[in-house]
């Protein structure tokens, strides 16, 4: 592969006290392609996507956005880098309403510094009409009385309301319903042709199969393999998430059997 | 499948704009709201207005201009204390040395003008300076270092005491000359025509920005309040206004023969600095992306943080914001007593301001408050006060002064939590 | 419009319209400084305005100089003609006072003089005298009395309250010049049962040397006591006091306290009471002395009592003058047996 | 099945259970647990021992036997109201009325004896009992009428002021008779054999406790800690408990030629008052249900609610606790003070146990203390009061002292905060 | 049908002030069998199980259990009918252990009513290890600590230590890996074939169809249909979660179309 990635990760470890949660970890992400990343419970994904997010700092490795390595010691830095994430555990401020959970940090203002809650109101709407949102009753309520999946509907809008570089979500589809999953895959599908890097978190083997063009296996805080999806089948992923190896493919036998890292 | 999803999130413009059916809808609306939860300042409200009328029977002349203006002397440093503590308050953090902050920077100013030959302005300023670097101080100490602002604040609580203390000296008070501008503040009265030059610009700007914000909203489709509303609000605004300035109008001189004919008559300047001060801060709140920010990180910090927002300066700038306004409030304390005391602002003083925060509907947890808890809330607890003093007569008055205060402060604040829970049902 | 009294009161005088207005306002300070502001004063004033048949409103402010304007404001409000001020500090005094003439009032300064304030009296007992006489009658404690280098140390009262700088400054000038006598450590009680106690505790440990406690009043004076005690010291140790409390006549009939000053409220309350009603009658009455006001230099006119020392010798007057009851001074039995060797007679 | 999971939930057996490989790998887990986070005493601990270091270099004596049997009598009231307070802490509630309950319920306790002839045991059980009646009344406003604890114990904070100065009346203080036995608790010392019994018994009994535990987990074939690290904590509290003991049974007296020879020897009865009430509060908070519960409600109260926790009675008590610990607080300062006075428990006291329970590591939002907490905290409250009363002489060394104090423990506390903070890295 | 239905629900009302999120809802379940509980994202099936749970009080309706009708005013009502709920938004106490919190309100007491540690630790790791958790370090890791599948796999471990009649699951999958997800259908089926109700909500068709025997689906706040397994397809499901109706199925035309409730 000659082109360059927008983002590769290499040799990341990463640890809390004496749990070592990630361990020499790579992966790349191409600009026009969804590179999904799929792994066990607690195999380290969330984690990874953290790091790449500056919640975390790494203990060891590389991050590397178009070929040049950054530091990213916070939130802002990776929003200057262009990457936007929709986390897992949705951060939305339970006080605010769908509006301004959409647009928090990134406020539109008038010439005189007020907020200019107007066009928020209508962007926001937009985006989530894009999205098939079909019981919120008004943009103007709180997010504490959304449903599951409405939060989660809240906070993807969210993410693709600005150019980004890099979109990253977090099992963005767990908690939709059948028509909202579709919509959230055909975003991903959109973003990707628009030349973005999207990197997915899923643990529904059809949908990764359906829209990845990459996929990366984590098991047990190491990348067991990053393969394209079309050199590989359902089972064979499956196999290498439950056993971190399938046939070649995937850790050494050692590896993957070796105690807890 | 726009067409089909705008079923869904309902293009509020569906709703007619104007006219009694709007009206009828935009109240059925509101009480909804009210019965979900959204109580707004309804029950500081209730609570303010039951114990006024409580002491009006209770306590002959508790409704004349005098007491009335008395009332709002009393109440502005209480106010002015609980705005700032508004900001803290909505980060989830507290500042016990408001108090002595407030009563410190008096201190200073007093000193340096008395002693020190300053001008009053430049006094002023310096006092008013130090409280904001209090504030930086403090702010950077608990989002930098990490000391829990309990611990922070009990310890500047008591360094203040002391500071003021050793400025003060044995005196036990540092007088303020009589025709100092600072003691007009609470003591000297807006000219009548000015009065109601201020209430006109008052209701005119209200009635302008509620206007524009409707017309604004129309102008992006979406739904606005029925004009019918926001008159209703600007008349009701305007009529307590009114109100107000005209009682504050009726000469308060009570000793019919007084031999010096000096008039008491207007109301007090520091009425002027309350409305500007609660309009800027309330502008800075609810129509900056700044206000915004403090609501988010009180909500939900990580949120916040993973939003881009810069956690430790927001919260740096409430403490700044906080001791500022208690320096303030200090000022204008030292210009009701037309001095400072050397333990100027210690005592209850920051609890009160506090619990003035809290009736008003201010969560002590974060994420929830407004500046006018403060106003609502300051107002109850001054008329407590008010109300209390003189009240019971004799031996031992004042243990059952304080007894009688405590038990009209929970009273209030019951109200205030049936009200609340109402809603529940 | 103001009640009006009965015809023939005392202060009437010939010729004089009965008093238009019978309304005394009086502000007490706090319930910490002493406890003559929570029952000794109240009772005395209701007492003597009953008997000048004047409506007297009575108020404690608790500490608080707000509270005290909002009480003055409140008082106005009810329409008083005399203001008696017990201030917290000058400069909240002086405002109450401005206040006061604003709206016509008379202010009496009762007990504490507002420096640079406008009342027009002042009935008191001489802070600095009572300071002076602590001092000498600590010198004739009898277990320093005869010893020519004596070491002692201070516990004053708050130095947020002008009296505790005007006692101070009144024993300072004693034992200063106190030949023999040397100052170990000087800090401040705050008035404050439980800091006295702290600090006199690190004090003795410091310097168990200590002869006397110069402690400025009975509150402060138990605590010095309790820790005296631990140390089997109580009694050998000469310890001032001051406000004749219930406590203070206990331990000075014990032997562990030397002393405590007794200032009738009488002395304050029927003077200042009868010049209420005097004035409310439209009379000027002249005042048998005047007191400079250091800052304005005014000279105040003033009536002014002298504080009684008591010691083991005259310790039942307080009780015999009704100051304090027999009963809170001999709770226990032990203690009745104590005051009726002392000539206190319990019921 | 099992075979396969098992190797993924390690079974803890498979490490070495004693030996040196035990020991290193129990180190190993116990250091890699603290850079995690879990901290525990240590930032406590550690501020305790930095400020006693600089007072026993600043101040002469600091650590003779006089000073530190002064230095635990007049800590043992701050660690009790402490105590108290951890438990409404753990729910994210204040009280800020602790202080002037202590101060009623010793103002009941002592007027009831004193004046009305009651009993000392009669009157100190009534004392306690309205001490926790009160805590029923404030646990049932919070949790049933939904009011804010802040404004109710606001409330009775003023109130309770008020009661107490009431009580007491006009004699500012009602002294307790020197031969009462309340006043023995803190003036009174342990047989020095009885001490040693005590020690004795005390160490016995921890290590019973911990030995008992691990052979527990042992027969449920879980994983124990190596009897190595058990007898070290023994060793280690053995000998600290020997030195406290022994350094108490140095005579105090300080004047050498006294002639009533009373010695003060052996260890304030209040010492063992506070062990058998620490162990009592931990082993509730470690070992039982209610204990748990409590940690459950504070950190997520809808979750216990839903796991059928009833909150408002676990709210209820909590209140209860802290208003009875308050009332036993205030009975032994007025053991202290062999007196009771009108404005016991007034002023800082609360402010000063809530800062200890919050130096020791207790959270203010919920979910995070423990009663070892109150007495570290309470200590290094106690250690900066006393080492700074004293050192500065001279007219304002009030106001000097004050601003030195609120420094040391802005110190204390940044220390604490860095500690913790460390951490991170 | 003739035997009795372990819980029915007949005409449950709720609203939040101004919202109707249920109108007159209908649902029986039997004993022995899994009834799914499907609809869109924000028809109201988290709040129709807070009601049974006794979090939400219900406006108007009836709650019967084994035949008689009870008021359930708070959650210990509902344990005491043997109703055992596992929410969406997974109730976990941050603050606590994994043992802990799957203990919480029931812990074991020895004798002397202290707390049995040991017994607790036991169970809660054999409990956990019936779920093929993989990667959970130890059963005395806070909870906060977790991934968002081990926090799922422990409030679902919860639900289970218990012999309750009814066994409610709030999209217990939607966080789980390939594996995990398996073994809690399994989970599923096999506390039905002991003879409690089960009611699963679900937005996995494929999952449902495999485990359900009844299909109830909620459709903006109203019961479209409550159907036997076998008697409808997937597309038929999909089709009444998304208009209402599908066929004969359903609501009529005017309540699926009608505004809003
Ligand atoms: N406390 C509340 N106040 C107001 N509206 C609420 C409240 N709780 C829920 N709602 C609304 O009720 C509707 C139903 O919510 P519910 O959580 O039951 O949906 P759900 O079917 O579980 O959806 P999902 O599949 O997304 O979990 C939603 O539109 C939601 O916005
Ligand atoms: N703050 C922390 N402290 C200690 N351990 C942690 C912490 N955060 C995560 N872990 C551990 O790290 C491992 C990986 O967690 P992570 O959330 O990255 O998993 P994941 O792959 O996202 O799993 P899931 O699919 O369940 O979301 C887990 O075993 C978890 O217990
Ligand atoms: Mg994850
Ligand atoms: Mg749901």
């Amino acid at each position: 592969m000659t082109t360059q990635p927008t983002l590769e990760l290499r040799g990341v470890d990463k640890s809390f006290g004496p749990v070592h949660v990630l361990s020499s970890v790579n992966l790349t992400a191409l600009s026009g392609e969804v590179t999904a990343l799929v792994g066990d419970n607690g195999a380290g994904k969330s984690t990874l996507i953290k790091c790449i997010g500056g919640i975390h700092r790494i203990d060891a490795g590389e991050l590397v956005f178009d070929g040049t390595p950054h530091v990213v010691t916070g939130p802002r830095d990776a929003a200057q880098l262009g990457v936007e994430i929709v986390y897992q555990d949705l951060a939305l401020a339970d006080n605010l309403d769908i509006v301004q959970n959409m647009f928090l940090g990134r406020e539109k203002v008038t010439g005189l510094h007020t907020l200019d809650e107007n066009s928020m109101e209508k962007l926001a709407r937009q985006a989530l009409t894009t999205l098939s949102v079909r019981t919120v009753r008004s943009v103007r309520q709180q997010v504490a009385s959304l449903s599951g999946g409405q939060r989660q509907t809240v906070a993807i809008a969210k993410s693709v309301l600005w150019q980004s570089k890099i979109v990253i979500l977090d099992e963005p589809t767990a908690a939709l319903g059948v028509a909202q999953t579709e919509q959230v895959l055909d975003l991903v599908r959109r973003l990707a042709e628009h030349g973005v890097a999207v990197i997915l978190v899923s643990h529904n083997m059809n949908d990764v199969m359906k829209v990845a063009d990459s996929i990366g296996v984590l098991f047990l805080g190491r990348m067991a393999a990053q393969v394209r999806r079309e050199d590989v089948t359902q089972t064979q992923v499956v196999e290498l998430i439950t056993a971190g190896r399938s046939g070649d493919l995937g850790l050494s036998r050692e590896e993957s059997t070796g105690a807890a890292i | 499948m726009s067409a089909q999803t705008d079923h869904f999130i309902k293009p509020d413009s569906a709703e007619p704009v104007e006219g009694l059916g709007a009206l009828s809808a935009y109240i059925r609306d509101y009480l909804g709201r009210v019965r979900g939860g959204e109580l707004g300042s309804i029950p500081a409200m209730v609570g303010l207005i039951v114990i006024t009328v409580v002491f009006a029977v209770v306590h002959q002349g508790f409704l004349s201009a005098y007491n009335i203006e008395a009332l709002v002397i009393q109440a502005a440093p209480i106010i002015l204390m609980a705005m700032g503590l508004v900001f803290v308050l909505l980060l989830g953090e507290i500042d016990l040395s408001a108090g002595t902050t407030g009563g410190l920077c008096s201190a200073i100013m007093a000193v340096l003008m008395i002693r020190h030959g300053f001008p009053w302005w430049l006094g002023l300023l310096i006092g008013l300076g130090v409280g904001v670097l209090i504030g930086l101080g403090i702010g950077w100490l608990r989002a930098r270092v990490g000391v829990p602002s309990f611990v922070i604040t009990l310890a500047t609580f008591l360094a203040f005491q002391g500071v003021t203390l050793i400025l003060i000296g044995g005196q036990g008070a540092v007088t303020l000359p009589a025709d100092s501008p600072i003691i007009k503040l609470e003591n000297s009265f807006v000219p009548l025509w000015l009065g109601w030059v201020l209430w006109a610009l008052f209701v005119i700007g209200y009635a302008a920005v509620k206007v524009n914000d409707a017309l604004g909203r129309e102008r992006s489709g979406l739904s606005r309040p029925p004009f019918t509303v926001i008159a209703a609000k600007v008349v009701v605004l305007a009529a307590l206004g009114a109100a107000f300035t005209y009682e504050m109008g009726i000469n308060r001189n009570l000793s019919a023969n007084a031999f010096f004919n000096n008039k008491a008559e207007g109301m007090p300047w520091v009425v002027v600095l309350l409305v500007i001060l609660f309009a800027g801060w309330h502008f800075i709140l609810s129509r900056t992306s700044y206000g915004r920010h403090l609501y988010a990180v009180g909500g939900n910090e990580e949120a916040s943080r993973r939003a881009g927002i810069v956690v430790s300066r927001i919260r740096i700038s409430v403490f700044a914001i906080c001791s500022g306004m208690a320096a303030v409030s200090g000022v204008v304390a030292a210009s009701l007593l037309q001095s400072v005391q050397s333990n100027a602002g210690a005592g209850n003083t920051l609890l009160l301001a506090v619990g003035a925060a809290v009736i008003g509907g201010t969560s002590l947890f974060g994420g929830h408050g407004r500046v006018i808890d403060a106003v609502l809330g300051g107002l109850v607890v001054a008329v407590i006060i008010n109300g209390m003093s003189d009240l019971i007569q004799g031996a031992n008055s004042a243990g059952y002064e304080w007894v009688v205060t405590g038990a009209v402060l929970l009273l209030a604040a019951g109200f205030d939590a049936v009200v609340r829970r109402a809603r529940a049902s | 419009a103001g009640l009006v009294a009965c015809g023939n009161t005392k202060t009437s005088s010939a010729g004089g319209a009965p008093p238009a207005n019978t309304k005394v306002g009086i502000l007490l300070p706090d319930t910490a400084s002493s406890p003559r502001w929570v029952a000794a004063d109240p009772n005395e004033l209701k007492a003597q305005c009953a008997d000048n048949k004047l409506t007297c409103f009575i108020d404690n402010a608790n500490g608080s100089a707000t509270t005290q304007q909002s009480q003055a404001q409140a008082l106005i409000n009810a329409g008083i003609g005399v203001l008696l001020v017990v201030n917290l500090d000058s400069g909240s005094g002086k405002a109450i006072e401005a206040l006061a003439q604003q709206h016509n009032v008379v202010t009496i300064d009762y007990d504490r003089l507002t420096s640079g304030g406008t009342a027009s009296y002042y009935v008191s007992y001489d802070n600095v005298k009572v300071g002076e006489d602590q001092g000498t009658a600590l010198t004739q404690a009898p277990q320093v009395k005869d010893k020519s280098a004596v070491n002692y140390v201070e516990i004053d009262g708050a130095p947020t309250d002008n009296n505790a700088t005007q006692f101070a400054q009144g024993y300072n000038s004693v034992l200063s010049k106190q030949p023999g006598w040397k100052k170990l450590a000087d800090q401040t009680g705050n008035w404050d049962a439980a800091t006295a106690q702290t600090v006199f505790t690190t004090m003795l440990g410091q310097h168990p040397d200590i002869n006397a406690v110069m402690v400025a009043n009975d509150t402060m004076a138990q605590s010095v006591i309790n820790v005296l005690k631990s140390q089997g010291l109580a009694g050998k140790v000469a310890v001032s006091g001051q406000d004749s409390t219930a406590g203070g006549l206990d331990n000075v009939m014990v032997g562990t306290q030397a002393f405590t000053i007794y200032k009738p409220v009488a002395g304050e309350a029927d003077v200042a009471i009868k010049l209420a009603g005097q004035i409310l009658a439209g009379q000027k009455p002249t005042a048998p002395t005047t007191v400079k006001d250091p800052t304005t230099g005014r000279e105040v006119p003033a009536y002014l009592a002298d504080p009684t020392v008591i010691t083991k010798a005259n310790v039942a007057k307080p009780v015999t003058d009704g100051y304090v009851t027999a009963a809170a001074v001999c709770p226990t039995p032990a203690l009745v047996q104590l005051c009726a060797a002392n000539g206190i007679k319990t019921p």
